[in-house]
Formats: structure tokens, C-alpha cells, sequence
């Protein structure tokens, strides 16, 4: 039985002593009230329209209604799981105190070591932002992104109210494009590091685990790889490929970039293979593909994830670099790297748009570093001091 | 101007097409500081072959007055040259760098027609089948050898060798051979009298005979002279640096007499902000083309004087015919109903532009004034998609016909700023009726391979006009198994009087019958024809005797100088 | 030995804590000690009680977040925490110098061997390459290193940890110091080069006439090499004597429990080992009062509350310790 | 040493054939045919045969890969550019020179910048000066260097104000080089060249920075560093002989490892500045598809790549005696 100031986001931690976790909750959870009451006549609205769409409605119902939808569920789910979390690690926490006291796992190491470092916390604050944003995009952008005004007499607006970086040539809400273009750059981050890790992970999981001949042919290949400069193969493979939709340069990027993992991961299970642990489940009989996954695989973990963090940085810097040559994401659609290619004209006279777009790609790019950094810092003791 | 000249021009240097404003006044050419000059539309009568004794007084009265030698032009370009050879180049940046060191025949004036120039004068035989002309007899090569007709008649055999690979092989067919009556002598024959027979001859530069004749068969294209040509006109040719700059100098033996200006530099700036930051820094004195967004900027410029002239081209997007969607009329007159061609212009072109009717331009002899144009009108769109069963059944604001939704997509080519915007643009104003539009945009090679296979639903591309009006190549069935009507438009009622057209070598009829073929392909909207614009050129305002022409901006440039006072260089 | 010497390093009282996130670390609280000319001191305790901490004291070697916030350091009467670091500088090397535990990854792994014994002599005294040299050849002799003239050129990683290890004492000794401060000097190596190597420092002290502070937790080594003990617990010196004194009559039960927890020969074979019960206390919360309290047989409540003052028990020995009445501990006669 | 340098030499071998093959089967399974670049409908199809037998496209992909290769391994000819109208190797050989130019600098100001301020971080670790740098670095280090260049562009080339400080574009003053001393000549280049490199520079240099910081106070805790200290040796000494040389061992390596960046750097700085080098060339030759310059292109950064990597590992054997040795 849970008492009811444990479901009181925020509440519960207070008067449990976690004064932190119980502030962030708290927060977050004001936040998307706000958000919630902000828009309730849109949510309201949507769910409205969807319903009477489902019940066979003449309406016209776009993407960009469910759009709508999705983010109103998405804030409504939010605040239920926000109060559900307080008040089931509330409960966590208090049985936790009747048991005996634990030794702390890892991870809650590291995630002391991790506040400790507040450039990493900025960090996390930063993408956890972003990510909040992308997916809010529709209730915080006041305009659609690609929704053009009165391309005579409202292109080029300086910032304003109305429009708080301007309008572009076809007057179109810049801030919003901003905002929405947070959704493409964190998507290509993302995915195409996925990608490139999954890949990694396998190729340099082989390398490693087999070795002999398997190893050095993969190995050279990789060698190979890594000495062609890789924006150049990318524009070339874009370049000579007629499609040019996002999920194509999000797989080329991702094709690309996967040989520095797989040298880490090489390297990991190269020393692993040798450890104690593994010899131990080598002598007991372990099958390979146990060995791999139980083993090998969950040590290797940390490096991984740490040169992953800090790959989407530079992803979302590559994304934007083929947009200056034009060969990002296509128009309407927004993205950072394009909003600076479609308004790199605009620098003399209209200097904010550019400069916006720009800023936006530094400030990721720089949270997934700090991120990054912090991530190293805390998981590898070797830097601990 | 060869007409591949012009269209990869329009392809890959016209990052931006430039226009001219009418709202800015214009006052008389002379007027001292004057910081915009706009040159209107001049009545086009390339077709006559009569000299124009007005513009050759022009140039015969500056020859004659002296002007301060010295200083320098420097040129910005968005792009390299490919070729200084009169027989391989394809660029339009080569072409105008070419008609300052090599001669043709003759040079055009701003009304097209046809002037001396390394020819004194020429003329037809009885029946019209023979063209005779009398050369100078004292123009040299740079490497200081006599050009005779001996070079004249090689240039035309060049031509005409498929292996060569000759990029306006096409203008040369109806000519039969070149025969060198005396050194400064040269004959032309035909099998037939048409229009254009003398635009046909003068057409393209003459090579040096006694340099290229060493080059074998087929090798042509990758000729050493390619890249360091020897030519004969005002200026030499002094050095190529790949990506850098281009200079020529003054040819002090020029027959006319050397050109004022010491050097001329293009220089290439692949980057159109960094050319704009250089003109108005002086890094570059000159910048055709530029981009409309940026005139107002540029105006301000107290150094700087925009001249702004018409254009010979205009931009469409093309209806693939073989589309059942598309073979309907209605559809395509909604399709031109449906897109606010004005607006694209004022808000893209900035007003420096006007919407194109037809195939054919106003200052061109032949135009029609009083075609009927689909003017924007969405509800009447909305209500011919309707009248051929487009309608927005499932309610997901497209429209659909059994099942299928109205959705197609636009191509073009990839660094035209103005055509990438058009796509965003149009695919906003279709989204208004329910048509979803998804723009695509390729590179050059990969635009035209799929226009070729026509692999497209819709393309947006520019015809730069020929001084040649001929239809065929865009319009006619023939060809549609060759590359240009990719369209797939056939008429037959069109491809006959086309044919007549082309051959009328009187004006009044051919008139006629151009006026009527316009209406007949206005009629089907088979292209929605969207504008023309006009040409923004910034120079310092330095350069005096500064002439610009839709033929080309550097038209008499051979004349330009600067007053010794204000001489920079 | 109860010919008396002039001291050479006296230490006393001294403090070094270390200022950490997780609050303060009383590394050495309030140690104090007598080394005498010529003589060798050996410093003996478990690891992790502030042995070598105290050594890096003397070095004026502790590091921030160390600090050390009280206490003498009286070399030659000099006391050198009052001596400011460009001072300090003079000394280590000079007149203090000391060998550490690794010799694997002591010496620069990117220098000569010859390289680095020349610039310890090149600090502290105005002499040519050559000579410098000459004399890092000399001092590789005199630490029987084969062949020293070729060797002078090698890398560390081209020796044994042996002869690192003899490389080390080179150089500490290469400009004649008067106090060698070795912190285990041969816990990183095996049995038969640890005792070569401390039978070098014996002949060197000799001829070199310096003191040597022996830093370990090897009572059979001290045995054999020192003159005095000091034991250390838990950040403090417990028990301080002449040698053949301690191991004769520990008075501190903590010394007791350590000599009984070695085999010695001839020790009967059906007595077994007596092991010390417990752990090392954490330095960061000491138990209360005699910090040995918790593991020790004879605790009282006396012992959990007041801690025991370093007292002489019998001339020139003195101990911390509540129990002991007469110089002796209740428990004697199960002497070793 | 030398049979080790045989080694890596011999190691580096297969991988350019590999470079070679790989980007030649890349390119020709791409759609569209590389004459399309001369494509016009007055075209005779026998001219444009023509071209395809010049260029080798009339034979099976096999003959002309073995043609390739034979070519450019033996006499270092890559065939014919179809864009540009000339030999594919005189494009390279005008343009390579400029490119190197760029980075050499572009890695030298890399290389002092980054490590001076890295240095200065680890001794001052915590200290205001610190983190400042550690957060500028990280903005330098995670901004498009499309970006930083309009920037620069903007402040420093008459983008502000009609008045510039720094050329925008191109190598030398085009006008006026030929009237210019030797001397001049070099400042000119210096000023041109200054953008671009700082452009290029300035984020590698950063990253250099925060790996110098990272390694030096790695090294700092070393056994022998104390040992240095006990020797008596000042805190300079210590950190500048004992801590650098090892310090710097790793960096090497690192430098190795972003050539490609590097160089992929080239190609936006060199489309921002209008550089006439091998970036340019590069994407001329991708859009055009001009598939002779584009494997030439593709091929000689490979080597560069690969010689890179190759003088960073002999440096690395040079300041490391262990490597040296084994």
C-alpha cells in the first residue's frame, strides 16, 4: 500500500531526503502541466477530430493532425508515468531502507562520480532538452514548419513576436523550422550511430573473437576504410545515387563511420578473451556464442557506449556539412544543417537565421560531448582521481 | 551564341537567374555616376541578313578615339571554364572568354544581326545557294601566322567530323563544304536556300589550322590546345590556373588596334556568398548573374553600377505526356491554374522577371502577344480536377481518383537556387487544391539521364532561345526518340506547320505561322510555362563605355576603359 | 649498540592529512622518530598505515589534496618544512634521495638509464656531460650493474627489475646523500635479488657513511638490516626500540601479534600461526581511542575511550599501549 | 628500425589496391554514364562513341578495372577527365600541391595551438584558465567548419563592412602577384592562406587540446614523474622533459588517426574559401561524375591517409624507444 504523498511527484523523495531526484521529478512534472494546460484545447481539439475521423467522419485528417495527436498522447502518458515512477520508487526506496544495507552496484557508482562533474550533468540537461523538444516539436513551434505564409508580403520579417527568429524567403516561421530541425538532426545522431555501432560491434566482435585470418582480413578491410576521408566517400556515394531521402543518407553515414568501433571492440575482446572470467567459462565449457554474448559482449559495453555518445556528435556535424553542399536532407523538410545552407544568403541582411541554425548544431553537438566526456570520466577509474 | 552553350550555362552556372526591376528609373546611358542602367528590350532581326550600318559606325567612330590604356578587370565566375577551344568548350563561361580571344566570321550586334569582323564583308550568290566572304588580310594568330581562309575552311571540316564531337554539329548540316577561293577568300555552298544560312556559316569561332591539323582523329576532345589556345581577337591568352583565374591580356597587334584595358581576370569563386562579399569589397570588380536577393544589398554599393538586361531564356515545368494523369488537358491547364506564377516572380525573382505565355519569347521577332494564358485561378482548378474525377474521397486533404492519390514528383537539377525554391513553392501552392507535390532534386547528370529514359512525372528545367527559331527539337514528334522532346509531345497538326515555319524564308508568313504553332502549344499545356527573367550584372563603377546586351555581357568589352585617375590596377 | 650517535633526521609529531571529497584523511597523525648518522631506521608496519606517506613527508613530496598541517622535520638540526620548495629542491637528491617500490615503472621509460642518473647529478652539481658521465658510470659500477660502460646507454625496458632497481639506488646515491629513504626497495622482486639488493645497500651505506630509512612491512628484513624499529598502526608509531630490543620483548600487542604471525625456524611445528583478528581500521573513521582496540586481545573500555601517548616502557623503548605494567605485557612468555 | 619501416611499407601496400578497387567498383555501380556530361541532342552518336572508346567506357568493366590499375600503378596515369577536358594526372598534380599546403598549416597551427593549450590546462587542471578552455575548445571542436568559415568570412573578408581585412578567396592577390617581390610574394600567400588554415586548424586544434590535457595529467600521476621530483628537479623539468615526451607519444598516433578528418575538412573550407585544391576537386568530380578524377581523387587522399599514418607510426617508434626495439 502506497500512501498518497508518494504520488506526489516530487513529494514522496522530498520527505524520503532525495531532495535532487525529488526536484527533477517535481519539475518535469510542473512542466508538462504547463504544457497540458497551455494546449489543452489543442489536445482536447485532437482528440476531438481523431475521434470523429475513427467514427467515419467526412474530415479532412492529415499527418500533420496526427502529429497533434501523437505529441498530446505523449504529454497525457507523460504525466501518468511521471506520477506511477514517484510513487513505485518511493516504495522501492522505503523497502530498501527495511532491508539490510546493499553494496552499491556499479552504475550507482558511476552515477555519483557522474554529478560530481557538472560540465557532464549540463550535459545530460542539454540532450535531455533536445530530446523533450523534438518530441514536443508541434506544441512548441507556433507555426508548421513548412506551412508558408504570404510569400510577397511576410517573407523576411525580422524577429518579432509573432515570429521570434523571423521569416525566410518563403515566409515561413524560422523558430519553428529551428525547432522541428531538432527532429531531423537528433533522428540522423541517432540512427546512423546505431547503425554504425551494430555493425561495429559485429565486425569487430568477429575480428576479435576468431582472430587468425578472419581477424587480419577484417581488420585490413577496416584499415582500408578508415584511410578514405569519409565526407568525401559519403558525397560520393550521395552524389551518385539519385534518391537523396533522409533514410538513405542516414544508412550511407551509418555505413561509413562503423570502423572505429570496430577497432574498439576488437580491442576489448582481444584482452577480454584473456581475462580470468573467460578462461573460467572457456573451461567449463561454454559455447562460443555464450561466451560472446554473457561474456565478452556486456564487459565490452563501456567503451561502446562512450564512443557512441560521443559519434553523434560528429554525425549531426556530418549531416550538416553535406546540407552546406546541398546534399542533406532535401527542401521543405527541416533540418539544422539545411535551415544554414537555405539561409547562408540571408548573412548579410537577415544574420539571425543562419546564426540560429548554427547555434543550435554547436549546442547539441556540445552536450553530446560533454555527455560523452562525463560518461568516459565516470565509467573508466583510470581517469577517477 | 551556340545553343549548348546556352543550356548548360542555364544549368550550371545560373545558380540564380537575375532580372531587372522596372520600379527603378532609368535615365540616359551617359548620365555621369549613374548607378543603374537597364537596357530594354532591343527588336530582335537576327533573322534578316542585312547589316546593321548603326552599330558598326559605334564601333568604327571608338576605334578611332583614343582612350587611357591601362588598368585591369577582374572578373568573378560561380564556376571554372571546361575548354578554350572553339571545338570542344561547352560552358557559357568558356563561350565568353573564347569571343574575347578568337574571331568569328562575324560578330553579332545587339539586335542579332551580323557585323564584320574577321570577315569585311560577304555575300549570297544567285539562288542562295552560295556564301561568299572576304576576309581581313591582316589578322594574325597570337604565334603571329596570317589567319586565312585555309584556317576558315579546316574550322568548318572540324565541325562537321562526328569524332570531333562538335557540340552544335546540328547548325552545321545544311552546310555542303567550304572552298578556298584565295588565302582571304572563302566560299560556302548548300544544297538548299533556307533562313539562317548565314547564322549557320558565322556561327562558332575559326581555329588555327596549323596547329590543330597535327591533333588525330577523335583525340579532339582532349587536346593539349584545350587548355592553352592560341586565338586571334583583341586579347591573348596568358595563363590558366585550374579552380584560380583566368587571364588574358591586350593583344598589342590587335587589327582594330589594342584593346584598353591591360588584363582581364576571371576568377573563380564557386561560393555565390563569397562572390558577393568580394564584390562589394572590390576583391572582384565584376558579377554577372546575380542572385535577385541580393540586389538591394548590392545597390547600396556607392561603387558599383548594376546593368540589368532581358534574358533569352525562360523556366517551365514539363508534363510528362506519357503519364495517364497528365495525358488529360484539363488536367494540365488546372496544373498551370493551380501555381501562382506572379507571386513565384515577385517573391523569388523579386519582380526582376515576367511571366512566359509561350515557347517563345517578346523580344523575339516571331513572339505572339495575344496568346490566351491560364491565369491563377484555383477554384476553376479545383473544379476541372473535379470534372476529371479528382476528389479528396477518404478526407486526407489529397485528392485521389480510384484509389490512387494525386501525387507526383517535380525534378530538377541541383544548384539553381531560384528552381530548388520554385519546388518548395509550387508544393505549397499544389498542396492548396490537394495535389502533393515532392520535390527532387538531382544533379545535373543524373536529371538529364532520367529526362533522357523519361523516368520523371514532372521536370523543371530552362530553354535558353536560339537566335534560330526552330521548333523541332522541343516540339516536334520526330523527336521524341531523340532527347529533348522528353516530354513526348507529338501534334501532328504542329509538326507540319513547323516544318513549313522553319523553311519560309519569308518573314511575314513565317511570322504566321509561328504565331499560330504558339497558340496550338500554348493550348495544351504541355509545359506549365512559369517566367523570363532579366540579367542583374554589378560592375565598378570605374569602367567606362560599359555596353551589356542579352547576347552577352562582355558584348563590347574590347571597348571598356578607365579614366587614368581612377585606374586601380 | 648503546653507543649513541648524533641524530641525522629527527621527525616529530608529525601530521599529513589529505583533504578528500569523502572528507579527511589522517594519512600520518603525529609521528615521531630518531634516525642516527650512519645508523638505518626501518620503518615497519601493514600496508596502507601511513608508511610511505611519512617517507613522501620527508621528500616534501605529499601532493594536494595531502597536506602537512603540523609537526618538525629536523635534518641536521635543519628543519625542513620551513624551508621553502626552491630550498627543498637543494636537498632531495642531494642530501635526501629515495628509492621506491616499482622499479618497473619508476624509471622514465622514454630516457637512458645513463641519461637519467646524469641529470640527478647535473642538478645539484656544476659538472660537464662528460664528467657527469663519467661519474653515472662510476656509480652504475659501484651498484654492480655489468659492463656499466655499454649499459649507460640502454633503456629501463631493456633491464631486469633487479637491475632497475640498482639503477634506482644509482641514482639516489649518485651525489652522496646523507639520509636514503627506501620505501620497500624489494617487495617487487623475487626472494633471491631482494637480498642481493639489500646486502648493496649495507656495503653502500658503509663506504657512503649515510643513514638509511627503511621503509617495509617485512619484519625478517628489518631484522637483519636495522638498528632501530619503529612500528607503525593506523597512521601512528606504537612502538619504537633498538632491534634485537623488539623482537626480544615486543610491548606493544600489536608488535607482539605481527612477530608471532611469522614462522621463524625452529619453531615448534605443532604452534600454530597466531593471526591478528580483523582488519586495518579505515582511515577515514578511526575507531575511537587505542585505534588497535578493536582487534586487540587485551582491550579494556579504557582503551575505547582514551588513546595511549607513545611512553618510554623501559629506557630507549618506548610504546603506546593502556596494558602494559612494568615494561611487559600481561601475555609475555609466549615469546617467539 | 629499417625492416620495420619495410614493414609498414609493405603493409601499406595491399591497402591502396584495396583503396583502388574498392572506389572503382563504387563509382561504376553507380546509375547514368559519365558522357552524359556532354549530352545534347545535336550530339552525333558516333562522336559519342568516340568519347566512350576514349575513355575506355566501351570495354567490360573488367578490362578497363585491369587497364586501371595497370595504368596508375605503372605510370601513374589516371586516364582522361571528362569535365575538365585534360589529363586527369595534370588536374591532380596543380591542385595536390595547394591542398598540402592547406593542411600542413592547417595541422601546424593544430599541433601548437592544440598542444600549447593543453599543456596549460593539465598543469592549471581545475583552474578558471581550465575550464574556460575546456569549454572553448569544446565549441571550437563542435561547430561545422562550414560554419566557422562563414564566420570568419563574414567578420574578417568584407562581410561586415565593405572594407576587408583578409582576402575571401583564392591563393594569391591574382592582380597584382607578378609585380610582387619575393617577399611579398610570400606575405600574400601567408594572408591568403590565413582563413582557410585557421578555419581547418582551430577545430582539430581544439580536439588535439583536450586529448594533450587528458594524456599529460595521465602522465602526471606516473611513478616516474615522482621519481623526477625526488631527484630534485624543478616543476618546469619535471613536466617539460619527463611529461611532455611521454605525453606526446599517444598524440602522435592521434594526429595519424584525423588525417581523414582532416581532409575531409579540405573539402568544405576549400568550397567556403574557393581553395583551388584537391577538395574542390573532389566534389567537382562527384557531382559531374567524372569518374577518372573522382577514383584519382579518392585514390591519392587513400595514400596520403595511409603515408600519413605511415610517418606518424615511424615517429612514434622515434620517441618511443620500446616500440623501437621490438
Amino acid at each position: 500500500m502506497i500512501p498518497l504523498h508518494d504520488w506526489m511527484p516530487g513529494w514522496g523523495h522530498w520527505r524520503l531526503g532525495q531532495r535532487l531526484k525529488g526536484t527533477v521529478v517535481a519539475g518535469l512534472f510542473a512542466l508538462f502541466v504547463l504544457l497540458g494546460l497551455w494546449h489543452a484545447r489543442t489536445i482536447w481539439g485532437s482528440l476531438l477530430h481523431t475521434a470523429s475521423k475513427l467514427s467515419g467522419a467526412e474530415v479532412v485528417y492529415t499527418s500533420r493532425d496526427l502529429d497533434f495527436l501523437v505529441t498530446s498522447l505523449f504529454v497525457v502518458a507523460m504525466l501518468v508515468l511521471i506520477v506511477l515512477f514517484s510513487g513505485l520508487s518511493c516504495r522501492r526506496r522505503r523497502q530498501a531502507e527495511h532491508l539490510a544495507k546493499v553494496p552499491e552496484g556499479q552504475w550507482s557508482i558511476v552515477w555519483r562520480q557522474f554529478q560530481r562533474n557538472p560540465l557532464a550533468v549540463a550535459g545530460v540537461v542539454i540532450i535531455l532538452a533536445l530530446y523533450l523538444v523534438a518530441f514536443l516539436c508541434p506544441f512548441i513551434a507556433p507555426y508548421d514548419p513548412i506551412d508558408q505564409g504570404d510569400r510577397v508580403r511576410e517573407r523576411l520579417l525580422p524577429p518579432s513576436a509573432q515570429h521570434l527568429l523571423g521569416t525566410d524567403r518563403f515566409a515561413r516561421d524560422v523558430f519553428s523550422r529551428v525547432v522541428y530541425g531538432s527532429r531531423i538532426s537528433l533522428l540522423v545522431g541517432f540512427l546512423s550511430v546505431g547503425i554504425a555501432v551494430t555493425i561495429g560491434t559485429i565486425v569487430g566482435a568477429m575480428a576479435g573473437f576468431y582472430g587468425g585470418w578472419i581477424e587480419s582480413l577484417i581488420m585490413r578491410f577496416v584499415d582500408m576504410m578508415l584511410s578514405f576521408p569519409v565526407l568525401i566517400l559519403i558525397i560520393t556515394v550521395i552524389a551518385l545515387w539519385r534518391e537523396q531521402s533522409i533514410w538513405i543518407i542516414i544508412t550511407v553515414i551509418g555505413l561509413m563511420s562503423w570502423m572505429g568501433v570496430a577497432r574498439l571492440v576488437r580491442a576489448q575482446f582481444l584482452v577480454l578473451k584473456e581475462r580470468e572470467f573467460c578462461q573460467a567459462a572457456r573451461a567449463l565449457g561454454a559455447g562460443n556464442s555464450r561466451l560472446i554474448f554473457r561474456h565478452l559482449l556486456p564487459n565490452s559495453l563501456t567503451p561502446i557506449i562512450i564512443s557512441a555518445t560521443l559519434r553523434v556528435g560528429n554525425t549531426i556535424l556530418l549531416e550538416a556539412a553535406l546540407s552546406y553542399l546541398g546534399l542533406g536532407v532535401q527542401p521543405p523538410t527541416a533540418s539544422w544543417g539545411n535551415i544554414v545552407y537555405d539561409t547562408k544568403g540571408n548573412l548579410f541582411t537577415e544574420w539571425w537565421m543562419p546564426l540560429s541554425a548554427g547555434l543550435a548544431i554547436v549546442i547539441t553537438v556540445v552536450g553530446y560531448n560533454l555527455l560523452g566526456d562525463g560518461l568516459r570520466d565516470a565509467l573508466d577509474p583510470r581517469l577517477r582521481e | 551564341m551556340p545553343r549548348i552553350a546556352r543550356i548548360t550555362l542555364f544549368i550550371f552556372l545560373l545558380a540564380v537567374p537575375s532580372c531587372s526591376s522596372p520600379s527603378t528609373s532609368t535615365d540616359s546611358p551617359d548620365a555621369p555616376g549613374q548607378r543603374l542602367i537597364v537596357k530594354e528590350i532591343t527588336p530582335d532581326r537576327g533573322r534578316s541578313e542585312e547589316r546593321n550600318l548603326e552599330y558598326e559606325a559605334q564601333w568604327d567612330e571608338f576605334d578611332a578615339t583614343p582612350h587611357d590604356p591601362g588598368d585591369a578587370l577582374v572578373v568573378g565566375l560561380i564556376a571554372d571554364a571546361d575548354s578554350l577551344n572553339p571545338l570542344t568548350l561547352e560552358t557559357k563561361n568558356a563561350h565568353d572568354i573564347l569571343d574575347l580571344l578568337t574571331l568569328s566570321l562575324t560578330h553579332i550586334n545587339p539586335d542579332y544581326s551580323s557585323a564584320p569582323s574577321l570577315a569585311q564583308s560577304w555575300e549570297f550568290s544567285e539562288g542562295h545557294l552560295e556564301l561568299t566572304f572576304h576576309l581581313r588580310d591582316d589578322v594574325y594568330w597570337h604565334d603571329g601566322v596570317k589567319t586565312t581562309a585555309h584556317d576558315v575552311c579546316f574550322t568548318l571540316r572540324m565541325q562537321q567530323a562526328p569524332t570531333t564531337g562538335y557540340p552544335n554539329i546540328k547548325d552545321k548540316q545544311y552546310i555542303k563544304e567550304c572552298i578556298v577561293v584565295d588565302d582571304f577568300t572563302a566560299r560556302f555552298t548548300f544544297d538548299q536556300a533556307y533562313p539562317y544560312q548565314l547564322f549557320d556559316v558565322v556561327d562558332g569561332h575559326i581555329v588555327p589550322k596549323h596547329i590543330l591539323e597535327a591533333v588525330p582523329d577523335g583525340e579532339m576532345v582532349t587536346a593539349a590546345f584545350n587548355r592553352n589556345p592560341i586565338g586571334n581577337g583583341p586579347y591573348r591568352f596568358k595563363e590558366w590556373k585550374a579552380q584560380q583565374y583566368i587571364e588574358i591580356t591586350a593583344n598589342e597587334d590587335f587589327f582594330a588596334g589594342r584593346p584598353p584595358l591591360d588584363r582581364i581576370l576571371f576568377k573563380v569563386v564557386p561560393d555565390q556568398e563569397n562572390l558577393v562579399i568580394q564584390l562589394r569589397s572590390g576583391q572582384i570588380d565584376f558579377m554577372e548573374r546575380v542572385p535577385p536577393r541580393f540586389y538591394e544589398e548590392l545597390s547600396r554599393e556607392e561603387d558599383l553600377v548594376a546593368h540589368i538586361h532581358p534574358s533569352r531564356s525562360y523556366t517551365y515545368i514539363g508534363w510528362n505526356l506519357r503519364d495517364p494523369r497528365f495525358q488529360s488537358l484539363k488536367v494540365r491547364q488546372a496544373l498551370t491554374m493551380a501555381i501562382n506564377r506572379q507571386e513565384i516572380i515577385d517573391s523569388l525573382l523579386l519582380e526582376f522577371g515576367d511571366i512566359s505565355k509561350g515557347p517563345i519569347l517578346p523580344i523575339i521577332w516571331a513572339y505572339n502577344p495575344n496568346l490566351t494564358d491560364f491565369s491563377y485561378d484555383p477554384e476553376q482548378a479545383r473544379q476541372y480536377l473535379a470534372e476529371e474525377g479528382w476528389k479528396d474521397t477518404d478526407g486526407d486533404g489529397w485528392l485521389d481518383k480510384d484509389g490512387q492519390k494525386f501525387s507526383f514528383s517535380l525534378k530538377t537539377n541541383k544548384g539553381n537556387q531560384i528552381r530548388e525554391d520554385i519546388t518548395v513553392m509550387v508544393q505549397d501552392m499544389l498542396k492548396e487544391v490537394g495535389i502533393e507535390v515532392r520535390p527532387n532534386i538531382l544533379e545535373w547528370t543524373i536529371l538529364v539521364n532520367d529526362s533522357t529514359k523519361k523516368e520523371f512525372e514532372a521536370i523543371m528545367l530552362g530553354w535558353s532561345v536560339n537566335l534560330k527559331i526552330d521548333m523541332t527539337t522541343l516540339w516536334h514528334s520526330d523527336s521524341i526518340s531523340d532527347k529533348y522532346n522528353f516530354i513526348s509531345y507529338s501534334n501532328p497538326e504542329f509538326d507540319r506547320l513547323n516544318d513549313q515555319a522553319v523553311m519560309e524564308r519569308d518573314e511575314e508568313k513565317a511570322r504566321q505561322m509561328w504565331w499560330q504553332a504558339q497558340e496550338m502549344i500554348v493550348k495544351d499545356q504541355p509545359y506549365t510555362f512559369l517566367f523570363t527573367d532579366k540579367q542583374i550584372n554589378f560592375i565598378h563603377k570605374r569602367f567606362q563605355s560599359v555596353q551589356m546586351e542579352t547576347e552577352g555581357w562582355h558584348y563590347n568589352l574590347p571597348h571598356w576603359w578607365v579614366p587614368q585617375d581612377q585606374q586601380k590596377y | 649498540m648503546n653507543d649513541t650517535r648524533p641524530p641525522q633526521l629527527q621527525v616529530r609529531d608529525l601530521k599529513t592529512h589529505f583533504f578528500t571529497e569523502d572528507g579527511v584523511v589522517r594519512a600520518v597523525d603525529g609521528i615521531s622518530f630518531v634516525l642516527d648518522k650512519g645508523r638505518t631506521l626501518g620503518l615497519v608496519g601493514e600496508s596502507g598505515c601511513g608508511k610511505s606517506v611519512s617517507a613522501l613527508s620527508v621528500m616534501g613530496l605529499v601532493s594536494p589534496p595531502g597536506w602537512i598541517v603540523e609537526g618538525e622535520i629536523l635534518l641536521d638540526g635543519l628543519d625542513l618544512l620551513e624551508v621553502p620548495e626552491s630550498g627543498m629542491r637543494q636537498v632531495r637528491g642531494n642530501r635526501i634521495s629515495m628509492i621506491f617500490q616499482e622499479p618497473m615503472t619508476s624509471l622514465n621509460p622514454v630516457f637512458t638509464i645513463g641519461n637519467q642518473i646524469m641529470e640527478a647529478i647535473r642538478v645539484h652539481q656544476k659538472v660537464s656531460r662528460n664528467e657527469a658521465r663519467d661519474r653515472a658510470i662510476e656509480m652504475l659500477r659501484k651498484v654492480k650493474i655489468p659492463a656499466p660502460e655499454t649499459r649507460v646507454d640502454e633503456f629501463p625496458h631493456q633491464m631486469s627489475g633487479g637491475m632497475r632497481q640498482r639503477v634506482m639506488i644509482a641514482m639516489a646515491l649518485a651525489c652522496g646523500p646523507e639520509v636514503l629513504i627506501a620505501d620497500e626497495p624489494t617487495t617487487a622482486l623475487d626472494v633471491t635479488i631482494q637480498a642481493q639488493i639489500m646486502e648493496l645497500l649495507a656495503e653502500l651505506q658503509s663506504d657512503l657513511k649515510m643513514s638509511i630509512l627503511l621503509i617495509t612491512h617485512n619484519l625478517g628484513l628489518v631484522a637483519e638490516v636495522s638498528d632501530h624499529i619503529a612500528v607503525m598502526y593506523a597512521s601512528k608509531v606504537v612502538e619504537y626500540t633498538g632491534t634485537r630490543e623488539l623482537f626480544a620483548s615486543p610491548a606493544h600487542p600489536y608488535t607482539h601479534g605481527l612477530l608471532t604471525s611469522v614462522p621463524t625456524l625452529g619453531m615448534p611445528r605443532d604452534r600454530e600461526l597466531n593471526v591478528i583478528p580483523g582488519q586495518v581500521p579505515n582511515p577515514l573513521h578511526f575507531p575511537s581511542g587505542c585505534k588497535f582496540h578493536p582487534r586487540c586481545p587485551l582491550a579494556e573500555e579504557r582503551c575505547q575511550t582514551e588513546e595511549p601517548l607513545l611512553e618510554e616502557v623501559q629506557p630507549g623503548h618506548w610504546a603506546a599501549c593502556h596494558m602494559i605494567e612494568g615494561g611487559s605485557l600481561p601475555l609475555s612468555g609466549v615469546n617467539p | 628500425m629499417h625492416s620495420y619501416i619495410i614493414r609498414r611499407l609493405l603493409i601499406a601496400i595491399p591497402l591502396l589496391l584495396g583503396l583502388l578497387t574498392v572506389n572503382f567498383f563504387l563509382i561504376h555501380a553507380a546509375p547514368g554514364d559519365p558522357t552524359d556530361i556532354f549530352y545534347n541532342p545535336d550530339m552525333d552518336p558516333e562522336a559519342r562513341e568516340n568519347l566512350r572508346r576514349i575513355y575506355g567506357l566501351d570495354q567490360p568493366l573488367g578490362v578497363q578495372y585491369v587497364r586501371y590499375v595497370r595504368g596508375v600503378l605503372l605510370e601513374f596515369e589516371f586516364g582522361y577527365s571528362i569535365a575538365k577536358k585534360r589529363p586527369v594526372r595534370d588536374e591532380i598534380l596543380e591542385a595536390l600541391p595547394n591542398t598540402l599546403q592547406l593542411s600542413a598549416l592547417a595541422l601546424l597551427i593544430e599541433l601548437t595551438v592544440g598542444i600549447a593549450i593543453g599543456i596549460l590546462a593539465a598543469v592549471r587542471q581545475r583552474s578558471t584558465f581550465d575550464n574556460l578552455t575546456r569549454v572553448t575548445a569544446l565549441t571550437f571542436y563542435s561547430m561545422p567548419s562550414f560554419y566557422l568559415g562563414l564566420v570568419l568570412l563574414f567578420l574578417f573578408a568584407g562581410g561586415v563592412s565593405a572594407t576587408h581585412w583578409l582576402p575571401a578567396s583564392g591563393m594569391i592577390d591574382i592582380v597584382r602577384h607578378e609585380s610582387m617581390s619575393g617577399l611579398e610574394k610570400m606575405g600574400d600567400r601567408l594572408v591568403h592562406i590565413l582563413l582557410p588554415a585557421l578555419t581547418l586548424g582551430l577545430g582539430a586544434a581544439a580536439a588535439i587540446s583536450r586529448y594533450m590535457r587528458g594524456e599529460l595529467l595521465e602522465v602526471i600521476r606516473q611513478d616516474y614523474i615522482r621519481t623526477a621530483k625526488a631527484k630534485g628537479l624543478s616543476e618546469k623539468v619535471v613536466v617539460f622533459k619527463h611529461g611532455l615526451r611521454n605525453a606526446l607519444i599517444p598524440i602522435i598516433t592521434i594526429v595519424g588517426l584525423s588525417l581523414p578528418v582532416l581532409f575531409s575538412g579540405t573539402v568544405i573550407v576549400e568550397q567556403v574559401f574557393a581553395w583551388p585544391g584537391m577538395g574542390r576537386v573532389a566534389v567537382d568530380a562527384a557531382f559531374q561524375r567524372d569518374y577518372s578524377m573522382f577514383l584519382a581523387v579518392n585514390l591519392i587522399f587513400g595514400t596520403m591517409v595511409v603515408m600519413g599514418n605511415l610517418v606518424a607510426d615511424i615517429l612514434y617508434a622515434v620517441v618511443d624507444p620500446r616500440v623501437r626495439l621490438s
